[in-house]
This record gives structure tokens, C-alpha cells and sequence, in this order.
């Protein structure tokens, strides 16, 4: 089982080092994520469009809002489960 | 029941300290909007404010704080502010979630969204508290198992 | 010399993030013990994190909370600072919030598992069902040839 | 603006808004009084049945629709795409949903006593996390919505048979972590390369970047994550136990869609963010997937003969049936491809019907080992007529949907001139005669000396209503297939393969 | 020379990483998930995310720690492996 493991995990890292090699360089300005016109676009208008200066924020709640209310509904999902399976039955 | 809660000093400084832990995960949720912070943080620390206090002063004594009935409401109470902040905008005429539709301030769609951002960051720190807090109860009291409701 | 030097020094995050989640990846399959189980989900699931944050980091440049305030400086702030790229950091903080989900939901069924069997060890609860249940060790038996 | 206009143009978003909001409200609903949420719960899956049926004669009256989650621009917002492929997927998530949530009534006052509160809550929350996952046009928000669907599989698995049901949700919890890890990963290696998460943004980025390894890996990892999730042969460990521990409830509304729903975003992956040249021409991915869903249909039937458990019978056949699917998209041909999907709704209708079954059988006699089942054919002539039909379509009898499906993956082999596959679906037709014969033999021709002292006990109204819906449906579709293949089928694989991608 | 801190830092990581999945007492693995934890969130804040830094240092280090002692003090504290 263990050797297993091994070998599945050391196939992944194979896989990750050989896209690696592919990947733009750390702190590259020039790298597809940061020339995207979506980067430059929140960067530029998040304070005029939303109104508040921290762009983490401006995203968070505004532009990708709703990723937001799914990942407060996955907490609450987490809170449900965890009464699910751990309380004693109602009355 | 273990040494650290029966020590003087530690349920001293956890009295005093509980108070500022939460005051401090307010100011966290308010000043998501100009600086590091938000709904997500300031609810886990008010929450964390919490448990410090069951942790010290037994399960029981969280619970006459916040019972599980309450949580539970305020779980659901938080996720309602977001997603009828939604539903307000498409009353509004807009998409759900599109902030700038609410006719608060017609001539200023950034300001509206600005507060209301505050408002959903509300809303997601009650959920994220109620929720952290249901949590604890859960994981840590076995005689929770009883006590339920 | 200096160029392999160049090469890990410009990717050391990425070296980084695939040892650690070789690391946590090995844990979650590996180990027998439920919550090293979990401990290794979560290596697993930061070491992908760090890979995003590192994704966003931009040579020389500030957090993304504009600097020179409000209103129609911001503007032309804007243009004179290097950000960092913030969708990366929104996604995470997203993916962080459902890290911890998962974990809370994990342990609670660590709990349940331990109310039920006495043990967090794989291996003696596999022994304390076959016992409880003749029929189960039947499957075990039949499922032995492609599980193990 | 009317109020009709408004909630029409919302439509698409509240497919998945209701269910949420249902959800989170459940636990007040159940503070009033402990009987409404059953009755909550059917309201809120009619309501969203009717909005789900709406859209997909929207998108095949008057095309794709594009949803601009706050009015924000793809691919700078979020957006929701309902097309035919995804409107198709929701109807049959909403109308599964709807069944399961009916027949659960009892079955839970039995089961999962005195929780069903919570229970409820989850289950919509379950299917919020299926619809999202099915209409978004965003890969991120796939991945959030994936995770709500997980957890609450994971609460809802771990409901069942006691120490059981919870080490098979924690082996699922395990797996199901991997696989979703695996598609963060992939997600990050295509925002790295690109700087996009809109899936259209991104289908139009990709090509110019195709030979780079990162896109490759990034296929790789995805397809090694759904295939976790949809149960694919060699990665399928958790799915038996956790099938067959799970509460009937859970385990129908699971199997029915939990798989279906990941070879949905399979295929959504394959061919709308990458593109028809590159998984079939430039990394063979479609070639692959076929001999991989040809192995799993050969080794899922065998195992499912040696079974003795009703419900692991059904997990095990559960492997064999993603197999065809996954097939027939493997086929890369108009008509494989369209018996690959037919056989999405095929499977969705018969193992939920089935699963029902095993459920009302376990709810009448408490026995899930089939060679108990000696003389339920006089019992419970109603339950097993059901389970006689979907059987059938499952074996791939004439005049079922299982047959069409069935030919038509057959049809698309011969096309593709891979003369093995035509074999396999064969030899596993023949592997289900052999496996559900034994329950037919047991439950018609059995002597009742375990239940001999039972009377006529047929399943309460509530569990056989859904029941004989499930399997009328089977045998409707099997003579009226002209439908769902004229009116969605048919231009939905011409555009999946021929435009590179759906529109 | 920052880059020396940067991966002293990082090395840092990997070490408490293998520290948590070998070491056989639990609650000490649980410990040093949360130094781990901990100085992910540094090198978070110093890749100038700190939204992100200040999250992991109050859910990573803060909540998940305290749910697993939580969980250890209703089971068992060793490990067989």
C-alpha cells in the first residue's frame, strides 16, 4: 500500500515538475495572468465601480460576489453537517 | 475542571480580554472596505472571541451566552442579509448581486455599492461567527449530545 | 553555475509548493491514521494555495489596496504604483473558507468513527467490521483482489 | 417592467438562488413546526422544476442564454451559460430531486429519526451545490459550487447505517478532497497560462497555447479529479460502500445524480474549455476515456454478480452504467455521443428507481440481502413491477430507454469502427440478465419462508408515488425517445463536436 | 538578500510539513500544523497578499488548530504511524 503511495504521489510531482518548466516566471510582470485585461480592468476601475479602496475587497464582494455567497453558504453547509452528525436527535 | 480553568489569573485576563477580542473583530469586519480584513476574517476572530470564553468558563457558560437555537437563527439570519441584498438588487431592476441598481443614491451607483458591500460583509460575519461557534459546541461537548434543545 | 542558481532562485515557490503537496498528498493516502489523514489534506490543500498566491506576487509590487485615498486621484495613483494582482488572493480566500469546511466536517466524522469503533487506526476499524459483520468480511474477501 | 417580465428574465439564476435560499431557511422552517419541512421541501423542488423546465424551452425555442451575475461583463463578473447540454442536466437534477424529496417522507421517519430538520436543510443545499455546479459558466464558481455538493454528500452518506455509513463518508471525504484538489489545481494552471476564468474567455485563449505542457497538465489533472468524482474504474473505491451504508434517501438522490452531474462537467471540461482538436487529435483524451469506460463497464458488471447486498448490487452496476456514458463521449461521434447522454437521463430515471426500491424494501422488511427476497413479487406487487421495468431498462430491453441508448452507443462503436466496444455492451447486457435474474428468480419464483408471515404490504402512497412516475418515465422515453433526442440531443452533439464546443 | 529569508522560510515549511505527518504524538503534530499554519500566512503577507496572510493567520492557525484539539480530546492523542 505504501509503495503505492509512493508511486502515485511521485507520478503527480513527476507531472507537476514536467509542466513546471511551462510555467511563466515567479514575479514576471509580463505573465498571461497579470497581462490579462481583466487584472489591469480591476486595478484601474474597483474604486470608481464599488467604492471601496482595497481591491481584495472590491473583487470579493462586488465583481465575484456571488463566488462569495457560495462560499458562505459552504460554511453554512459545514455548520449543517456538523449538527447532522454530531447532535442527539431532537425531541 | 483542568488546571487552566481553575486558575484565577487566566479567567481574569480572559474576562478582560474577551470584550476587545470581539470589539476588535467588529472594527475587522467595518474596515474590510479600505484595508486588510472583512466579513471572513472578523467573524472567525468573533468567533474565536467566543470559544476562548467556553473554553475557560466550561461549554455551559458559552451556551447562556449563545444558545443553539440562537447560532442556528443567526447562521441563517446571515446568509438571508446576502442573498436578500441580492434579491433587493433584482427588485431593483438590476442582476442579483448588482449593488449599483438599488435606488439609495441615484446619482452615485459606486457609493450605494460601497455601503452596501459594508452590509453583505455583515451579513457573512454573522454567519461565519454563528457557524465557527456551532462548531466548537459540536466538536468539543460530548454532553452537548444532550443538552440539545 | 549561475543560470541553474537563476532558475531555482526564479521558481523556488514552485519547488516549494510541489514538495509540500507531495507531502500532504502522500499523508492522505498513505498514512493509516485518520486525523495524519487530515493533517495531510491540509498541507495538501495550502501547498496549493501558495502556488496561486505566488502566481499574483509581481516583482516590486504593493498590496492591492489602492494608496492616495478617494476620488479622482485614485486614478492617476493607480497608474504610478505597481499592484499585485488581487483575483488570485479572492480566489484563496475563497478556497481557504472551504479548506476549513472540509476539515470541520472531516473531524466530526473522526468523531462519529471513534463513538462507533474506539480507534482512529484504518486498519483496526477494517478488523473491528469484519468481526462485527460476517458478511462484510465476504466483500472484503471478493474486493481484496483490486483494493489493496 | 411587469413582475412577470422580471422573474422571466431571472429565471436562469433562480434555479439556483431557490434551492439556496430554501436551504438556509429549512432550519426556521423546522423551528415553526416540525412537520413543514417536508412539505417546504416540495414546494421549493416543484418551484424549481418549473423554472428549470422553463429555461430549457427557452434555450431550445430561442437559443443559449447568458446570465451577467451583478451586471458585470464576462469575463470580468460571473456568468451563468444555459445551453442545451446544461439546460437538459438541470431538468433532470430538479425532477430526480423532486422524486427523492417525495419518497423521503417515511423513509426518514425510519432511518434518520428525529433529524430530519437538519436532514432537509442539507439535501437543498445538496442540490443547490448540483445546479450551480451544472449552470456556471465559470470556472471557479464550478469549483465552489462542487465543494457545496461534496460536503453535503459527505453529511448525508455519513447518515446511514451506523459506524458504516460514516467510515464509508470519511473514505469518501478522502477521495472526494483529492479529486477537488486536483481540479483547483488544474483551474490555477489555466489561470496561470491564461489569466482567465470565464470558460468561453478561456476557449478562445487556449489554442494559441496548446502546446504548452502547463495546458496539458491541466487536462490531466481535471480529468483525473471528475473521474474520482463520477467513480471511473480504477479511482472508484469510495462510491460501493458509500452507496450502499447511505440512507435510501441519500443513496438514490446520489447515485441518481451526484455521477451524472460529474460526467456533465466532464464533458463540460472537454469540450467548451478545451476544444473537440485537442482532447481528440492533439492528446487522444477521448480515446483514452473509451477504453478506460469499456474496462469499467466489463469489471463493474462482474463485480456486481458477486454481490449479495441489494444496494452494493446497484453501486457496483452504478460503475458499469457511467461507463456507457463516458463511452459515448469517449466515441467522439454524433451518434455515440447522443447515446452517451440519452444514457445520462436513462441511468438517472432507472438507479433512482431502483435505489427507491431497495429502499421501500428495506422500509417494509428491513432486508437488503437479495436472497432474502424470496416471494416480495406477492408482498409488494407494486414496488416490484417497478423494480421489474427499471431492471429491464437496465438489461436494455426493447422499448425501454435503456435499449435506445443502448443502440445507439452500439450504433456510434460501429462507426467508430472500434468492433470491441459493440462486444462489450453486449457481453455486459448479458452480465446484467445474469445479475438481476437472480433477484427476479428470489422475488417471483422464490418460496416466502423469511417472510412468510407478512400480509399484502405494499410501501406507503408517498414512496410508491415517485416510484411508479420513475419507471413510467423509463418505458415512455424508451418508446418516445424521438423527443429528448429530436429536440436536444441531436443539436447539442452537433454543436459539441462540430463547432468546437457549445455556443 | 531578502531572498535568503524567503527561503529560509520556506524551507522552514517543508520541514514542519514532514514534522506533522511523521511525528506519532498527535497533539504535538497538531502544534506544529499551526507554526506551519502560521508562517504560511508570513510568507503569504510578504508576497504582499495580506488579505489572504490575515485569513490563514485566524482560520489556519486560529480556528482549524482549535477544532482539532477539540477533536483529539474526544478521541485518542497517538498515532500508529
Amino acid at each position: 500500500m505504501k509503495t503505492l503511495a509512493l508511486f502515485v504521489v511521485i507520478l503527480a510531482g513527476a507531472m507537476l515538475i514536467y509542466a513546471g518548466q511551462d510555467l511563466p516566471a515567479f514575479g514576471d510582470i509580463n505573465s498571461p495572468a497579470y497581462q490579462h485585461r481583466m487584472t489591469q480592468y480591476f486595478i484601474e476601475n474597483s474604486l470608481s465601480e464599488s467604492g471601496v479602496p482595497n481591491i481584495v475587497t472590491a473583487l470579493l464582494a462586488n465583481y465575484r460576489g456571488y463566488d462569495t455567497l457560495g462560499e458562505t453558504t459552504v460554511i453554512f453547509t459545514a455548520g449543517m453537517a456538523v449538527i447532522l452528525l454530531l447532535r442527539r436527535r431532537e425531541k | 475542571m483542568s488546571r487552566i480553568q481553575e486558575s484565577v489569573i487566566v479567567r481574569t485576563v480572559v474576562r478582560i480580554m474577551v470584550p476587545f477580542i470581539l470589539l476588535f473583530a467588529l472594527y475587522v469586519i467595518m474596515h474590510g472596505a479600505g484595508g486588510p480584513g472583512g466579513g471572513f476574517q472578523g467573524g472567525v476572530i468573533f468567533g474565536a472571541g467566543i470559544i476562548l470564553y467556553a473554553m475557560i468558563y466550561g461549554i455551559d457558560a458559552g451556551k447562556k451566552k449563545i444558545s443553539d437555537a440562537l447560532d442556528r437563527i443567526l447562521a441563517s439570519t446571515g446568509l438571508t442579509i446576502y442573498a436578500g441584498t441580492g434579491l433587493l438588487c433584482i427588485i431593483s431592476g438590476g442582476m442579483l448581486l448588482q449593488y449599483g441598481a438599488v435606488p439609495l443614491l441615484p446619482d452615485n451607483p459606486a457609493e450605494v455599492s460601497k455601503y452596501l458591500i459594508d452590509f453583505v460583509e455583515i451579513g457573512i460575519g454573522i454567519t461565519v461567527s454563528a457557524v465557527m461557534i456551532s462548531l466548537f459546541f459540536d466538536v468539543s461537548s460530548p454532553e452537548s449530545e444532550e443538552a440539545e434543545e | 553555475m549561475s543560470g541553474v542558481l537563476d532558475i531555482v532562485y526564479a521558481e523556488y515557490n514552485y519547488w516549494i509548493y510541489v514538495t509540500l503537496m507531495m507531502i500532504g498528498f502522500y499523508a492522505m493516502i498513505a498514512k493509516k491514521n485518520l486525523i495524519k489523514k487530515i493533517i495531510g489534506a491540509n498541507i495538501f490543500q495550502t501547498a496549493i494555495f501558495l502556488f496561486y498566491i505566488s502566481l499574483g506576487e509581481v516583482e516590486g509590487g504593493t498590496a492591492p489596496i489602492l494608496v492616495g485615498g478617494h476620488g479622482e486621484h485614485a486614478a492617476e495613483v493607480a497608474h504610478e504604483v505597481i499592484y499585485v494582482n488581487p483575483l488570485p488572493h479572492v480566489l484563496i480566500l475563497t478556497a481557504i473558507v472551504v479548506a476549513v469546511s472540509t476539515t470541520a466536517v472531516a473531524l466530526a466524522l473522526v468523531i462519529r468513527i471513534y463513538q462507533e469503533y474506539g480507534s482512529i487506526e484504518e486498519d483496526v476499524i477494517l478488523a473491528a467490521r469484519r468481526k462485527l459483520q460476517p458478511e462484510f468480511s465476504e466483500h472484503a474477501r471478493l474486493k481484496g483482489g483490486e483494493d489493496e | 417592467m411587469t413582475g412577470f417580465e422580471l422573474i422571466a428574465t431571472h429565471l436562469p439564476v433562480l434555479a439556483v438562488v431557490l434551492p439556496l435560499i430554501a436551504g438556509f431557511l429549512t432550519p426556521i422552517v423546522g423551528w415553526i413546526d416540525r412537520r413543514l419541512p417536508w412539505y417546504w421541501v416540495i414546494l421549493a423542488m416543484f418551484v424549481v422544476l418549473l423554472v428549470t423546465g422553463n429555461n430549457l424551452m427557452t434555450v431550445i425555442n430561442s437559443g443559449t442564454i447568458h446570465y451577467k451575475l451583478g451586471g458585470w461583463d464576462p469575463p470580468y463578473g460571473i456568468e451563468y451559460v444555459i445551453d442545451l447540454l446544461n439546460g437538459f442536466v438541470c431538468l433532470i437534477i430538479a425532477f430526480i430531486g423532486l422524486m427523492v424529496a417525495i419518497y423521503s417522507k417515511e423513509s426518514l421517519k425510519r432511518e434518520v429519526p428525529g433529524k430530519t430538520t437538519p436532514f432537509y436543510s442539507v439535501f437543498l443545499l445538496l442540490i443547490t451545490g448540483l445546479m450551480g455546479m451544472t449552470i456556471t459558466g465559470d470556472i471557479f464558481n464550478f469549483y465552489v459550487f462542487l465543494e457545496i455538493s461534496s460536503l453535503t454528500a459527505y453529511a448525508l452518506i455519513a447518515m446511514g447505517d451506523r459506524g458504516d455509513g460514516v467510515v464509508a463518508s470519511f473514505n469518501y471525504l478522502i477521495m472526494g478532497t483529492v479529486a477537488a484538489s486536483f481540479i483547483l489545481l488544474g483551474i490555477g494552471y489555466l489561470y496561470a497560462v491564461t489569466g482567465s476564468l470565464n470558460m468561453a474567455d478561456l476557449q478562445d485563449l487556449l489554442p494559441s497555447i496548446y502546446e504548452s505542457r502547463v495546458v496539458l497538465a491541466a487536462l490531466a489533472f481535471f480529468m483525473v479529479g471528475f473521474s474520482i468524482k463520477v467513480g471511473l474504474f480504477p479511482l472508484h473505491a469510495w462510491l460501493p460502500d458509500a452507496y450502499t451504508h447511505a440512507p435510501s434517501t441519500a443513496s438514490a438522490v446520489i447515485a441518481g445524480l451526484m455521477t451524472k452531474v460529474g460526467a456533465y462537467a466532464m464533458i463540460r471540461f472537454m469540450f467548451s474549455v478545451f476544444t473537440p482538436v485537442f482532447v481528440i487529435d492533439m492528446t487522444r483524451m477521448a480515446d483514452i476515456l473509451a477504453w478506460a469506460a469499456a474496462l469499467a463497464i466489463v469489471v463493474g458488471s462482474v463485480l456486481a454478480i458477486a454481490q449479495s447486498d441489494i444496494k452494493r448490487m446497484l453501486a457496483y452496476s452504478s460503475i458499469s452504467q457511467i461507463g456507457y456514458i463516458l463511452l459515448g463521449i469517449g466515441l467522439v461521434n454524433m451518434i455515440g455521443v447522443q447515446g452517451g447522454l440519452l444514457h445520462i437521463l436513462n441511468h438517472a430515471l432507472m438507479k433512482c428507481a431502483l435505489f427507491l426500491v431497495a429502499g421501500a424494501i428495506f422500509y417494509r422488511t428491513g432486508i437488503r440481502n437479495l436472497y432474502q427476497f424470496q416471494g416480495l413479487g406477492k408482498k409488494m406487487p407494486v414496488t416490484m413491477t417497478v423494480f421489474l421495468i427499471a431492471a429491464l431498462s437496465m438489461i436494455g430491453v426493447p422499448g425501454t430507454v435503456g435499449f435506445t441508448s443502448k443502440w445507439y452507443l452500439a450504433l456510434g462503436s460501429i462507426a467508430a469502427e472500434h468492433w470491441i466496444f459493440v462486444f462489450i455492451i453486449l457481453l455486459s447486457s448479458l452480465l446484467n440478465i445474469v445479475y438481476f435474474w437472480r433477484v427476479f428468480d428470489n422475488i417471483w419464483f422464490g418460496h416466502p419462508h423469511e417472510i412468510e408471515h407478512l400480509q399484502r404490504d405494499e410501501a406507503p402512497l408517498s414512496m410508491l408515488v415517485p416510484m411508479v412516475i420513475l419507471a413510467a418515465l423509463c418505458v415512455f422515453f424508451g418508446l418516445f425517445a424521438y423527443y429528448p433526442l429530436h429536440y436536444v440531443l441531436e443539436p447539442l452533439s452537433e454543436a459539441l463536436l462540430g463547432l468546437g464546443g457549445v455556443p | 538578500m531578502i531572498w535568503v529569508l524567503d527561503i529560509t522560510m520556506l524551507l522552514f515549511l517543508v520541514v514542519c510539513a514532514i514534522a506533522a505527518i511523521t511525528i506519532k504524538d498527535l497533539l504535538s503534530a497538531i502544534i506544529i500544523l499551526s507554526a506551519y499554519s502560521l508562517i504560511m500566512a508570513i510568507v503569504w503577507v510578504e508576497m504582499q497578499s495580506v488579505d489572504v496572510g490575515f485569513t490563514e493567520a485566524a482560520v489556519g492557525a486560529g480556528i482549524t488548530t482549535v477544532l482539532f484539539i477539540a477533536t483529539l480530546a474526544r478521541t485518542e492523542g497517538r498515532s500508529e504511524d
